[in-house]
């Protein structure tokens, strides 16, 4: 078994909307490894990015309840005070975001923005720090690393800017690297290479990556384990092959027959019922997805459920999944 | 059965730059592309961003001027008419565009946005109006009640679904779909390209069906058009261009695809790099000094490739 | 609210304590010992000094409150401010009144230390006289009345055939007709040829022998110049009426917003202070004010005609006014007592000839000029045929027409509103309707271009005349003069006028006699209605001694002196 | 089913209603334009600015309740007719402005080109001109200046901060794909500008309005100071305010200044909070999407 | 760059033609001139005179025939002679401008000074007490007229306190050149300014708070933020010298603030500048000074937009100018 380098345990992450709180991760333990992609993924607004920013504290505090723990090297993350964590952030944990253009500071070179981590955490030399850059830059697949250093931001592509922001990223060679769909707003063929920087990375450093994403492409692409969250909850957590084989909660088998496939092509595709709820309006009690599966007979749900293990490594939450079936009678599972 | 042709089309937008405003040189955002719709087929552009897909779509439907080439349609160029002529294939073409939330002016009830086209078109009274907009709302999966609600009042899809059917009004013969999934979730994708399989069968639609994504080009379209930089690589039919691509460009697009099999993962990366090493070996053989593409060559009834 | 209404002549308790300007001393009294120091002036104005340091080309006033410290004309004047053998100069008239005889005394010095000659007093009218002069002194009939000036002013001949230089320190000044103004208004300021000549006439305002480096013969010498702001001047120890008293005199602008604090804090010790701020000022304990009813008069005139420009002359063309009765009344109806009690605390009182009692040998003080008595203005308005005959408390025309008066009044002043407006109340109530040209008090030069001009706009326009020291009024009121802005013309006028200004006018006693005439000869047509006097006050600090605004005294800046190294302080 | 309101002055007013400080900002504001107007209707403008040589710069009594200035005449009766004339000044002056800046930035946003040069060039050219200057020369030259001529002047030179707000959104809103929609429906450019993106913009107006409203209220002080303001005949809180540079009123004679100043400081305050809670109602509307 | 400010300056060209023309033919349209009335005071004048000055001055020639001669003599560096002053306004500008600059720069420099740190603060801080302060100060300082507010601060701090001196911009007595010169020249500079500085940050602070409480939320500054960049460094790296960029911009627009504010001030406090010298001319109708100080300004406003590009150049990589 391989070392973990965080556990997530029972996080709730809520927001206050009009002064009331709303939970929008709701309750997630994970547990990422050495070495190991573990994949989060679900619909837009499930609560995946708020799962990711709350490890490194990046919720506006005065907005937001964390409650649960966030164990990296052995400290609660959530207790650690903002200087505590800064020595934490850009050494030990990665981030990368979703959008390139913005992600980074249009008033700065590049290479500034890569070394500006290096400042804080660790004691090198000007040369030195900027020999490090040059290597990174170099490593993320930058063709002419001498003379993108010195660039601004609005000077590259979409891709390059994204390889920036992974480079600022593993810049202290972290045990943990968070990429928050780091390939959605890039073409296919760009992400194509992302994808493999990304696992080159992993295997050369050793690293464990969250990757948050909803595409399921990317997801077996890249992934040795998945999480599938749906309403701030996870609903079923697997490893790769496991969930793309033998999916069992009615949500991931939902998603896997929504898609158009290139290898499966099917004249109809299926349909999710319903919307997911806005955070202030979810239900808080029982399956979250019920109301998506409306015509699974409410008794086939559990009133209250929980993750289980329904076989070595493969939690499922509620039990509703024994009972699902597609009404359009699509695959079986 | 020819429908719509687009011959020799360009698009050049003026850089201007200086104080003057001076133009100090062109994007071509679409160089030369010909192409052939025939009725009741579903056509699909594909391509990387910026290589002038969307600016197609405008182009025929009248948003964007050509620089040069023609847009027959029913046998007349449209890019000669006037703002007035042009004004009755208004009709014909329709458009469904890419962001189902700035598509639909927030301070319109629904009742409105779909009737537009009618009070430009038709002089029909309001309970005619109501009622035939009320009919297409239904059509589309919504509730008729919905008429006198503001888009915010929607989801994604159904914003979407909205959009079609103000397209739908003044029943167009050809549709353009300018990416009309991309900006939803996964599970809602779904929803709006079944129905817009639907509703072509109903309304014996035409479809332009602009999109990057493959997957969703693969499940729609009869005919594919690869599209690099303003200019066609490839083109065939989804057979062809899925199981047999000529062009390297195409290859590389293909497989650059995720695979949604996580046990073809190595496999997949293989063919990846192997192919990634030939576009780089084989560049100069598909691209000219410039880089840019040769001519599109027929090589059989319904396939041809931009090779020398 | 209804209270505003409240009628003006309705006799109520006072609410502001009325002053009298007769009351005021003219001289500071300061019976303390003259110390050495450094005298503060503060030169009250809106705007910084134009610095054109020059009588022959300045036009401002703060120009020429510095002027007065260090240049001088060379003749001292008496109470009628008449020329005196006093200063600098001696003079004497020939019999026939023609020809003056200027002696500049021997210790008279520029302050370079060269001596004040005779050329440079030449050298002044020669520039004056310049086609290429800038300056607006060439207006004035005493220089242009000099014999072969006109020649000279066009080119024609080189020097003035009048004007002769008899010897270093001797001049004559020989005019075409007889004056008696020439005693008050004649040229006498030199300038300093030695230091000026190279300079190009054109150019000599903007010099900076002007501007910078100017000199005179006055008790004071310039140190320095602060553009626009303030002038540093040292004693003149060579002055010829004696070492001053002051080491020396420092001139600053000073807002009259702030003059009072200023006074306050010992910031200045002498300002001539704005009359309407006095009574927010009276019984501050560190200065003491003196002042003197001023050179200057405001008068409501009636457009009667307009300017003929060709002929040169006024025309008397326009009906609406011709009645004397009508202008009489509105004479009448205006409560001139009022206004200055109460919008001026007394420190302007009705005036009641056009002649001002600055002038004491000439202001008439028996006339009674016209006292506010709306009932005589209603009998005299009837009578000329002015009644209201449709009843709705307006009076029409003769003729029945709707009558309505446009009223000119200028901005400017803080009570200028009221004012005006106090004045159209007042003829409301006899029955005048009055209207503000444009409903708008009129600004400075839109005001003197509608006056000048005769806008047809215009029936009637409040303004004021300064002066000057020269009793003269032929200036004002003359038939070719444009500044008989009224345009009235009346051959007993002229003759008055000539009169008053012929050689049998160096009688005093005759030119008195004229000017009497002449004074109940236009209140009896009153072409304009005199309105009010006006004082001029100084603010000084208490360690001032010997300064005074009194025109008969003989102190000078020369004499003035203080009495403590610092100013006092409130 | 229910229907939903949603127009943007109902959000807005909503919004306005949650926000204590904009609400009572709001009856604050109303009841002193209730008072103003009221009472100017009763007031008789002639009597106020009549002169009476008798109380001139009476301290507040029972009969003046706010004193009296120098020409004697009611402070109260003119700072209510000058609250009135003022706001009506500054309610115009945003009106007119607005008016001509919405039309061109609209024009100019919409058809681009051309025409956007020409204007914008306008506008440039319109804002190097040295405001105050101009104003005063232009004051001094109009013949019959009075409240319409002031509003015009001052107009003239304050639309084009508006007319390039306007124009920044509309180059925005038109590339939103809502306007193209309305394009291939064959809609007339006309109706696409006032029926599809004038609505859109309502919000961001009517926030640039009442906040400029708040300027324009005391726009004519500085003027009077300057002794370009409004004829006395037309009392204006500017008028009233600027009777403070004489140094005893501002010391001594409270009563004169200090009302209309403490009215003007009070009215732009309200003004403000309301078009502060405007401004989080319409941006709120924009995050909603 | 070089090519870029050529060109900006070719562009003003046609603007200041036809601002010369505006303020020209509105000159001209004012009521009265340099002569007008001015002679009240010196009834000691004959119509003739004053007619012949009027030509001498070239007042009487039709308008184009002034015009053309005024815009070649300004082409020339020459903009004519002040009446009322008679000197070259040139040299009558020379003086006043050194000193409206000075006090425009000591507004600017105070303005700036007093509203960076307070802008950071209340963006910073957002909705703490020190931000309700600020903003509570910028809503009064919005609303209080500077004239007023300039004649307050002079009442209390020239005469009731007496820390500042209250009119003129230096002590005659001082010996120019010397330290002590200098010295006055400043003390005379700063109850002017702090006036005016105090008016004119509420643009800024305001300006600054919004800008900052934007950028904060701004994804690159989350960036940093995971990156273990501290409060500190976020603020001084990477929010502030982006909020700064609008800020930047608006530096060269406030120099057409200053002019407007500099009327005020000279008046106040009795300051020689242009301001006062502008309200002079036009009261006095002195053409020349007033078209020169119009197109001046004018002028200024143009290099100030100018500079504002080029400052936004600099400071911002995105914008490239050449
Ligand atoms: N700061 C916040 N304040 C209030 N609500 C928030 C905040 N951040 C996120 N939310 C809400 O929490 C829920 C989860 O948001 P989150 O961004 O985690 O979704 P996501 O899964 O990352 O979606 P996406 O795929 O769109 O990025 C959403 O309903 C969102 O509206
Ligand atoms: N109005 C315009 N002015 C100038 N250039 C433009 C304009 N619109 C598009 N372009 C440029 O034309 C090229 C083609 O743009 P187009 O939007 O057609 O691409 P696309 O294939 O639709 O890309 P995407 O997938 O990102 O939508 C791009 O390089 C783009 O930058
Ligand atoms: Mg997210
Ligand atoms: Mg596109």
């Amino acid at each position: 078994m391989k070392r973990s380098v965080l556990q997530i345990e029972s996080l709730r992450v809520s927001f206050r909307i009009q002064d009331e709180y709303y939970a929008a991760v709701d309750d997630v333990s994970l547990t990422v490894h050495e070495n190991e992609v573990l994949a989060i993924v679900g619909e837009s607004g499930c609560g995946k990015s708020a799962l990711a920013l709350s490890i490194i504290g990046l919720h506006p505090p005065e907005r937001t309840k964390l409650e649960g723990a966030v164990v990296f090297k052995g400290k609660n993350l959530l207790t650690q005070s903002v200087q505590a964590l800064n020595q934490i952030r850009g050494k030990d944990i990665g981030m990368i975001f979703q959008d390139p253009l913005t992600a980074l500071n249009p008033l700065m070179t590049v290479g500034k923005q890569i070394e500006e981590s290096m400042d804080y955490h660790t004691t090198l030399s000007t040369a030195e720090k900027r020999n490090r850059t040059l290597e990174l830059l170099e490593h993320v697949g930058i063709p002419n690393p001498s003379q993108t250093y010195d660039r601004y931001p609005h000077e590259l592509s979409g891709g390059m800017r994204q390889r920036i922001v992974i480079a600022i990223a593993i810049t202290c060679n972290p045990a943990l690297l968070i990429a928050d769909e780091p390939t959605t707003a890039l073409d296919v063929t760009i992400q194509a290479q992302i994808i493999r920087l990304l696992k080159n990375l992993q295997q050369q450093l050793n690293t464990g990556i969250l990757l948050i994403t909803h595409d399921l492409g990317v997801v077996a692409e890249m992934a040795d384990r998945v999480a599938v969250m749906y309403a701030g909850e996870i609903v079923e957590l697997a490893d790769v092959h496991t969930l793309f084989t033998r999916p069992l909660h009615p949500y991931t088998r939902s998603l896997l027959q929504s898609i158009p496939s290139l290898q499966t092509p099917k004249e109809t595709l299926h349909v999710i019922q319903g919307i997911v709820p806005p955070l202030t309006k979810l239900p808080r009690t029982g399956c979250r997805f019920r109301s998506r599966i409306s015509w699974i007979h409410e008794s086939k749900h559990e009133p209250h459920p929980i993750l289980r293990e329904v076989e070595p490594n493969h939690w499922v939450r509620c039990t509703c999944y024994q009972h699902f079936y597609f009404p359009d009678g699509g695959e079986k599972a | 059965m020819t429908f719509l042709r687009v011959n020799q089309l360009k698009v050049h937008y003026p850089v201007r730059g200086g104080f003057f405003r001076k133009v100090i040189g062109h994007v071509k955002a679409v160089d030369g592309i010909s192409f052939e719709l025939k009725k009741g087929e579903t056509y699909g552009l594909v391509g990387e961003s910026g290589c002038g897909k969307t600016t197609t779509g405008r182009t025929i439907i009248g948003l964007v001027k050509a620089t040069a080439g023609e847009i027959l349609f029913d046998g007349k160029d449209l890019t000669k008419l006037s703002r007035r002529e042009f004004v009755q294939y208004r009709k014909d073409i329709q458009m469904i565009f890419q962001d189902p939330y700035s598509s639909l002016n927030p301070r319109k009830r629904v009742l409105d946005i779909v009737a537009e086209p009618l009070r430009n078109f038709e002089k029909l009274s309001p309970q005619e109006e109501k009622r035939k907009v009320q009919g297409l709302i239904e059509k589309v999966g919504l509730h008729s009640d919905s008429v006198y609600k503001y888009p915010h009042e929607f989801s994604g899809g159904q914003r979407q679904r909205i959009g079609i059917a103000r397209a739908l009004t003044l029943n167009p013969k050809l549709i353009i779909a300018d990416e009309p999934v991309s900006a939803l979730d996964v599970s809602v994708q779904a929803q709006v390209l079944n129905f817009m399989k639907d509703i072509q069968k109903e309304f014996q639609l035409t479809y332009l069906f602009i999109s990057h994504d493959l997957g969703i080009i693969r499940h729609m379209c009869d005919r594919i058009g690869i599209m690099y930089r303003g200019q066609f690589v490839e083109e065939g039919t989804k057979d062809e261009i899925f199981h047999d691509p000529k062009h390297i460009y195409t290859k590389r697009l293909l497989a650059s695809i995720p695979n949604a099999d996580p046990l073809r993962r190595q496999e997949q990366q293989k063919l990846r790099q192997q192919i990634e090493k030939d576009y780089e070996q084989l560049y100069s053989r598909y691209f000219d000094a410039e880089g840019r593409v040769y001519p599109l060559k027929r090589i059989s009834e319904t396939h041809s490739v931009a090779i020398p | 609210t209804d209270s505003t209404s409240s009628d003006p002549k309705k006799p109520t308790e006072q609410t502001a304590p009325k002053e009298d300007i007769g009351n005021f001393p003219m001289t500071v009294k300061n019976d303390g010992e003259i110390v050495d120091g450094v005298l503060t002036y503060g030169l009250v104005s809106d705007t910084p000094f134009e610095g054109t340091l020059n009588y022959a080309f300045y036009t401002g006033h703060p120009d020429a409150e510095i002027l007065q410290f260090f240049d001088e004309a060379l003749f001292r004047t008496n109470g009628d401010y008449e020329i005196t053998n006093d200063g600098a100069a001696t003079y004497e008239l020939s019999a026939d009144k023609k020809t003056m005889t200027i002696k500049i005394k021997d210790n008279v010095k520029w302050h370079d230390g060269e001596p004040v000659k005779a050329e440079d007093l030449e050298y002044a009218y020669l520039v004056i006289g310049h086609k290429d002069y800038t300056g607006v002194r060439y207006g004035d009939a005493l220089i242009q009345g000099i014999v072969g000036m006109e020649e000279y002013h066009s080119g024609k001949a080189s020097t003035i055939s009048g004007i002769k230089v008899v010897d270093e320190k001797t001049l004559t000044i020989t005019w075409k007709q007889a004056n008696p103004s020439v005693l008050t208004g004649i040229w006498a300021y030199p300038l300093p040829k030695h230091y000026l000549k190279d300079i190009p006439i054109d150019q000599l305002a903007q010099s900076d022998k002007i501007r910078k480096n100017p000199i005179g013969f006055g008790p004071f010498k310039v140190k320095k110049i602060v553009p626009g702001e303030s002038v540093e001047m040292v004693r003149n120890d060579d002055y010829y009426g004696g070492k001053p008293n002051l080491k020396g005199v420092i001139v600053k602008v000073v807002s009259p917003k702030v003059v009072l604090q200023s006074l306050k804090k010992g910031e200045i010790d002498i300002a001539e202070f704005p009359t309407d701020q006095y009574v927010g000022a009276k019984g501050t304990k560190n200065i003491q004010f003196v002042g003197k009813i001023d050179l200057a008069y405001n008068y409501i005139g009636f457009k009667l005609g307009r300017w003929d420009a060709k002929k040169q002359e006024n025309v008397m063309d326009n009906p609406k006014f011709q009645d004397k009765r009508l202008r009489q009344a509105m004479a009448y109806a205006i409560d001139n007592k009022s206004v200055g009690e109460k919008l001026y605390h007394g420190l302007r009182f009705p005036a009641t000839t056009l002649i001002p009692p600055s002038f004491p040998g000439y202001h008439d003080k028996e006339a009674k000029g016209y006292s506010y008595d709306p009932e005589k203005a209603k009998k005299l308005l009837d009578e000329a045929g002015y009644k209201d005959k449709d009843g709705d408390g307006l009076r029409e025309d003769p003729n029945g027409k709707k009558f309505t008066i446009h009223f000119l009044a200028m901005s400017g002043s803080d009570v200028a509103e009221p004012l005006a407006k106090f004045y159209m109340q007042c003829w409301k109530d006899v029955g005048l309707d009055v209207q503000l040209v444009d409903g708008r008090l009129a600004e400075f030069n839109s005001f003197y271009d509608m006056v000048e001009k005769d806008d047809p706009k215009v029936d009637v326009f409040a303004a004021a005349w300064g002066t000057g020291t020269d009793v003269d009024p032929y200036g004002l009121y003359g038939r070719n003069v444009m500044f008989n802005y009224s345009r009235w013309v009346n051959e007993k006028n002229d003759e008055l006028l000539e009169k008053g200004h012929s050689e049998q006018a160096f009688d005093k006693e005759y030119r008195k006699k004229i000017y009497n005439e002449w004074q109940a000869l236009m209140n009896e047509e009153v072409p304009v209605i005199p309105t009010l006097y006006r004082s001029a006050l100084y603010a000084v600090n208490n360690r001032v001694k010997n300064f005074t605004v009194d025109p008969s005294s003989q102190l000078t800046w020369k004499d003035v002196g203080v009495t403590a190294e610092k100013p006092e302080v409130e | 089913m229910k229907k939903t309101e949603y127009s943007p002055f109902s959000v807005l007013w909503r919004e306005v209603v949650k926000d204590k400080l904009a609400l009572s900002s709001l009856l604050l504001l109303s009841l002193i334009l209730f008072i103003v107007y009221g009472a100017s209707i009763v007031l008789d403008q002639e009597e106020i600015v009549k002169v009476d040589l008798l109380s001139i710069y009476s301290p507040p009594s029972a009969e003046h309740w706010l004193g009296t200035d120098y020409g004697g005449r009611d402070i109260l009766g003119q700072l209510i007719i000058g609250a009135r004339n003022s706001f009506t000044i500054g309610l115009a002056i945003t009106l007119l402005t607005g008016l001509i800046g919405l039309t061109i930035g609209l024009i100019a946003g919409y058809f681009g080109g051309v025409i956007d040069n020409i204007i914008m060039r306008i506008i440039d050219f319109i804002l190097i001109l040295p405001f105050l200057m101009l104003v005063i020369v232009f004051v001094a030259i109009v013949p019959k200046y009075n409240v319409f001529t002031f509003i015009l002047i001052m107009s003239a030179f304050l639309w084009t901060g508006k007319a390039r707000l306007i124009r920044a959104k509309v180059l925005a809103e038109r590339e939103l794909d809502y306007v193209s929609a309305s394009k291939t429906l064959g809609t007339p450019d006309w109706k696409i500008i006032v029926r599809e993106i004038l609505p859109n913009l309502s919000s961001i107006i009517i926030v640039n309005l009442t906040l400029n409203l708040a300027g324009n209220i005391g726009i004519e002080s500085g003027l009077s100071y300057l002794g370009f303001g409004l004829p006395e005949s037309t009392p204006s809180l500017g008028t009233l305010v600027s009777y403070a540079t004489n140094p005893d009123v501002l010391q001594n004679k409270w009563w004169v200044w200090l009302p209309a100043s403490v009215l003007i400081l009070v009215m732009m305050l309200c003004i403000n909070f309301i078009g502060q809670a405007l401004k989080r109602a319409a941006d709120a509307r924009q995050r909603l999407g | 760059m070089v090519k870029f400010i050529l060109r900006r300056i070719m562009m003003m060209i046609p603007q200041l033609f036809v601002l010369s023309v505006l303020i020209f033919l509105l000159a001209k349209a004012m009521p009265g001139d340099a002569l007008t009335g001015q002679l009240a005071n010196n009834p000691k004048m004959d119509a003739q005179t004053l007619a012949e000055m009027r030509e001498k001055l070239g007042l009487n020639d039709p308008l184009y025939v002034q015009y053309t001669r005024w815009i070649k003599n300004l082409l020339h560096g020459d903009l004519g002679l002040s009446y009322v002053h008679q000197q070259p306004v040139t040299d009558l500008l020379a003086g006043r401008m050194w000193n409206t600059i000075l006090l425009s720069l000591c507004i600017l420099v105070l303005t700036y000074a007093i509203a960076v740190p307070l802008g950071v603060i209340s963006g910073r801080w957002q909705d703490s007490w020190a931000d309700k302060l600020i903003v509570g100060y910028s809503y009064v300082s919005f609303a209080t007229p500077l004239f007023i507010f300039a004649l307050i601060m002079l009442f209390l701090f020239g005469f009731k306190l007496g820390w500042f001196p209250t009119g003129g911009s230096v002590d005659i007595q001082l010996e120019e050149g010397t330290f002590d010169y200098y010295i006055s020249k400043l003390n005379h500079l700063l109850l002017p300014s702090l006036s005016g500085a105090l008016i004119s940050t509420v643009g800024i602070i305001q300006y600054l708070r919004s800008e900052i409480i934007d950028t904060k939320v701004k994804d690159f500054v989350r960036t940093a933020r995971a990156k273990g960049v501290p409060e500190a460094k976020i603020y001084s790296r990477h929010i502030l010298r982006n909020s700064f960029l609008p800020i930047a911009a608006f530096l060269g627009y406030e120099i057409t603030g200053l002019i407007g504010g500099s009327v005020f001030l000279e008046s106040i406090f009795s300051y020689p500048g242009i301001g006062q010298l502008f309200l002079q001319s036009i009261m006095q109708r002195d053409y020349s000074v007033v078209t020169a100080l119009v197109m001046i300004s004018g002028l200024a406003t143009l290099i100030g937009t100018l500079l504002s590009d080029i400052i936004l150049s600099v400071v911002d990589p995105r914008i490239r100018i050449d």
